[in-house]
């Protein structure tokens, strides 16, 4: 079986979850990795919006920022930014979005504002961007993260952008028009959450990665599906169109 | 018609840009004017509010020298790279002096942006619902939709004192053709009480006039126009020249100090008079690596009736 | 790439405009998509609510064709003429049928349709107060602004079942390139749950990815792609052919009365199969006397980095 | 003295209201004639918006549709429509702005929507298109009208443009940015607005006009100024510029 890092994992796995003609906002590194070489797969009809404005890119080299101009060049269109957001995302035109964040909680919410208090911040991260916009009005949200304990936790500092509150029934007072979040892959496995309680429920182990050690990096009890799945191990031509799309890996480590 | 707009930077932040003013400097990633920035760090503004969606390094190195007394923004992180420091520095420790914030997500700014350009009393939108933002920030409101009885979010209108546009090219009026990422350059412009247009070049207003659709923002919103090549460098300008990444990684470790960042300053803001100087000073092999092949856009006819 | 969404008017028309729908065929004086108009009279739909800022001649041919069962617009004229007689007819006397109407001014409603096409609960405006409009139309509300405490004008979205806006170019899939004035273009395929694309040009994908700015309308809002020259006459279409005010002015003695009407549209609607044997039927004058001549746009390059 | 026409008068005495660098909305015929023939004489630097979203339009013949593709072919920019009703009308960038209709009152509220009853019209009328926006929110509007009795009542049968209401008290509450009213140019007079109260008053007798006959014309009381002045006939030169802007006599007569 070929090697793989665990970046390459995420993102093979995270672009199987795109189907073609679905519309997919984009973000740089990971995502864009995962929604170019689903288009190289199972997806060709893709359709690629950027969170700069750009729509259906087709760049020449690895965009290095959201806003690259090789994103640009030879896109299908391109327009502002408040049109983007408006036009595209409030529009409900987006069917998945990719979001990443320093914590996230049980019911997918998710902190990318602070550590510690937001009044006197521990650390201060760059805060929500389009992330709490994508949040609220894409159909699915697809979570790429390390599985780590830091990341995992009970409760976020800050709720930069909702996942299902504190369950299902909540989530839906606020009346958003997105979907909320459909999946969270780390480098150990694949979470979905519960249709009713909206409870993150692992699904899928990854190659050679125990129910114990997922439990062990994640800070509560983790619910789990009837049947865990075993996620099919990387194929050598997802490794092969991958590794293309990164030559220098920036991204893929 | 020489309307009398056409002024250098220094003129042009000299009699535009005031202490205590709130400040936009547009540009999403895209033709960020470094230069207007760097002028009004050599000026020595104090006690601005800076707005911007992205505050990138443009606003880091004015925050480090000084400039600013608050920051209105959706994402402070170098894009790509990590961290903004000298925005935590100045957040987290108060270094050179501490700076209040207003943060919203970025359709919540872009919005207040375009809600200032067209004059709304307030825009309603879809998000901040269920996030701890509008917690923090008691502009952010809601309202009851008359139409469905749904709690509705709404942000009122930005109306910045001055605004800085960087264009591909404009007359000497300010007529101004702007592609790739437009970003908040029209409604940066058209939401600014007054406005400086920064351009690569300008042209004459018969090649302005010949593509009516391209022209973003008209003369009559525009107060300066400074042909300023390269204003946007470590930036980009489609067509024109590509992003400097490398300066953008870099920046992460020149600014782990305060003291490592004002020595960068020293060199390449204080030491310099203007762009031209600062440019002389990159390295050939930079400048050759940064420029682009050229790739035209099909024209179309407008004809003549 | 052949997406299937290729096809010709009566197909399009015949799979996507059903009786009873609203409907809005976009364009304010310019590309007004008549051969669409056309085609729906031909297929003799029924109970059609018809939106459009600008009723212009084209609905005035569907209300006397007895098409339409309501009418949703700001201004009923003939633009540089004076009545829409087919209009005021339906309206004053009921022929060939009564019509409800729902009225705005301008800005409401362009506001409603960009309010439908970016999803917003509803639009703020500064207008509406002072009129006897609202008080005739209750979608026209008042809230209160949180900020200031005044009443405000709102309208709410407006979101057509289906659209057909006229393009000068697109590519197979509809990604379409529009220059000259845009109207209504985007916001109508942007607020519609179906799209119909008529084109005078199909172009290859790459000429529009040569200038991604001038791309209003992205393929995946596009249903149905219809390559349709001279689509728009008798208005116009920029940088193809010219408006034709003759046939503007003679409208206003055709439809005198309901039969004169009928007489016309027996011959040039009824009595052609498509747009092909309606330009047939023109003189070669007339449409040599349309043709613009050229006037090409500046090129600007996008860089390839 | 020049021979003239109605129109002609009412076209030179509207273009001597518009001052240099002002931004003037323009609808076709009159009003396109008045503002071109200001550019050409005292105010070269005019900024022409159209209500179709051209703006400093050079239009190589007399444009016949306010979307004519002369306005756009040479233009200085041009945007779709919603834009131009919001960047620039709503945006408050309009100085100033011409108005018609079929009636005006006294406090210069303007109808353009019916004869009769709104519900069962005598005549129904093209309605408000722009008008409206444009009395709420130009600095300045100016109406351009014959001056005939059916036109000029008591009061409008339905009020499409806000004038100062039933005067300037309750307008003011309207919180319009708007300027309101400004003046009415007839072929007999030009009339301004009373500055406390609103009301219509007579400033400008044009030539040959007698105080007698403006009041015959017009079905209340007209308050008239202090002083009222004599409208100086056009100019050689007015005729001269303003003829060769509508050979074809269009809308001149």
């Amino acid at each position: 079986m070929a090697e793989y890092t665990p970046s390459e994992l995420m993102v093979i796995v995270a672009a199987r979850e795109l189907k073609d003609k679905e519309s997919v906002l984009v973000g740089v590194g990971i995502p864009n990795l995962a929604a170019n070489l689903a288009m190289r797969l199972q997806a060709p009809h893709l359709n690629l919006v950027y969170e700069s404005g750009a729509v259906g890119s087709n760049p020449t080299r690895m965009p290095l920022s959201i806003g690259d101009p090789c994103l640009v060049t030879g896109a299908k269109s391109v327009c502002s930014m408040y049109e983007q957001f408006a036009y595209y995302l409030q529009g409900g035109r987006i069917d998945v979005g990719f979001l990443g964040g320093a914590q996230i909680d049980k019911y997918g919410n998710i902190n990318s504002t602070v550590i510690g208090s937001y009044k006197t911040p521990k650390v201060r991260l760059p805060g929500s961007g389009g992330a709490c916009d994508i949040a609220s009005n894409v159909k699915k949200i697809i979570v790429i993260t390390p599985h780590e304990k830091r990341r995992f936790v009970e409760k976020v500092d800050f709720r930069t952008s909702p996942g299902f509150l504190d369950g299902k029934q909540s989530w839906k007072g606020l009346k958003l028009q997105g979907g909320g979040p459909y999946a969270v892959i780390t480098d150990l496995c694949t979470m979905k959450f519960d249709e009713s309680t909206g409870e993150m429920t692992l699904v899928s182990l990854h190659p050679g990665v125990t129910l114990e050690k997922v439990q062990e990096n994640t800070p509560w009890k983790l619910k789990t599906s009837e049947k865990i799945e075993q996620t099919p191990a990387p194929t050598e031509k997802e490794l092969t169109v991958v590794r293309a799309l990164d030559p220098d890996r920036t991204y893929l480590g | 018609m020489d309307s009398g707009k056409m002024m250098t930077m220094k003129e042009a932040v000299s009699r535009y840009v005031k202490d205590d003013e709130t400040v936009y400097l547009a540009g999403f990633t895209h033709m960020i004017p470094f230069a207007a920035g760097h002028e009004i760090i050599r000026q020595k503004r104090k006690g601005l509010t800076l707005c911007r969606a992205t505050p990138d390094i443009i606003y880091d190195q004015m925050i480090a020298a000084g400039c600013a007394k608050k920051v209105v923004f959706s994402y402070a992180g170098n894009p790509g790279v990590g961290s903004l420091r000298c925005f935590r520095r100045a957040l987290e420790k108060g270094v050179p002096n501490p700076i209040e914030i207003e943060e919203y997500t970025h359709f919540g700014l872009s919005g207040r942006l375009f809600a200032g350009a067209t004059n709304m009393p307030f825009l309603p939108m879809r998000t901040n619902a269920g996030s701890d933002l509008p917690a923090n920030n008691d502009s952010i409101k809601t309202i009851k939709d008359p139409y469905t009885g749904d709690e509705v979010s709404i942000v009122p209108p930005l109306r910045p004192d001055i605004a800085v546009v960087h264009v591909q090219r404009c007359d000497e009026n300010g007529n101004a053709h702007i592609w790739g990422i437009t970003g908040e350059q029209k409604d940066a412009a058209f939401a600014a009480k007054k406005v400086i247009i920064t351009t690569e070049e300008i042209v004459s207003e018969s090649v302005i006039r010949s593509d009516p659709n391209r022209t973003l923002i008209p003369d009559f919103v525009v107060h300066a126009v400074v042909q300023e090549p390269w204003c946007a460098h470590p930036s980009y300008t489609q067509g024109y020249y590509d992003r400097d990444n490398e300066f953008y990684m870099q920046w992460d470790d020149i600014t782990k100090e305060h003291e490592s960042t004002m020595k960068y300053m020293d060199e390449w803001v204080y030491g310099v008079e203007n762009r031209e100087q600062y440019m002389k000073k990159l390295s050939a092999e930079k400048v050759i690596k940064l420029l682009p092949k050229a790739c035209y856009s099909q024209p179309v006819s407008y004809g003549s009736v």
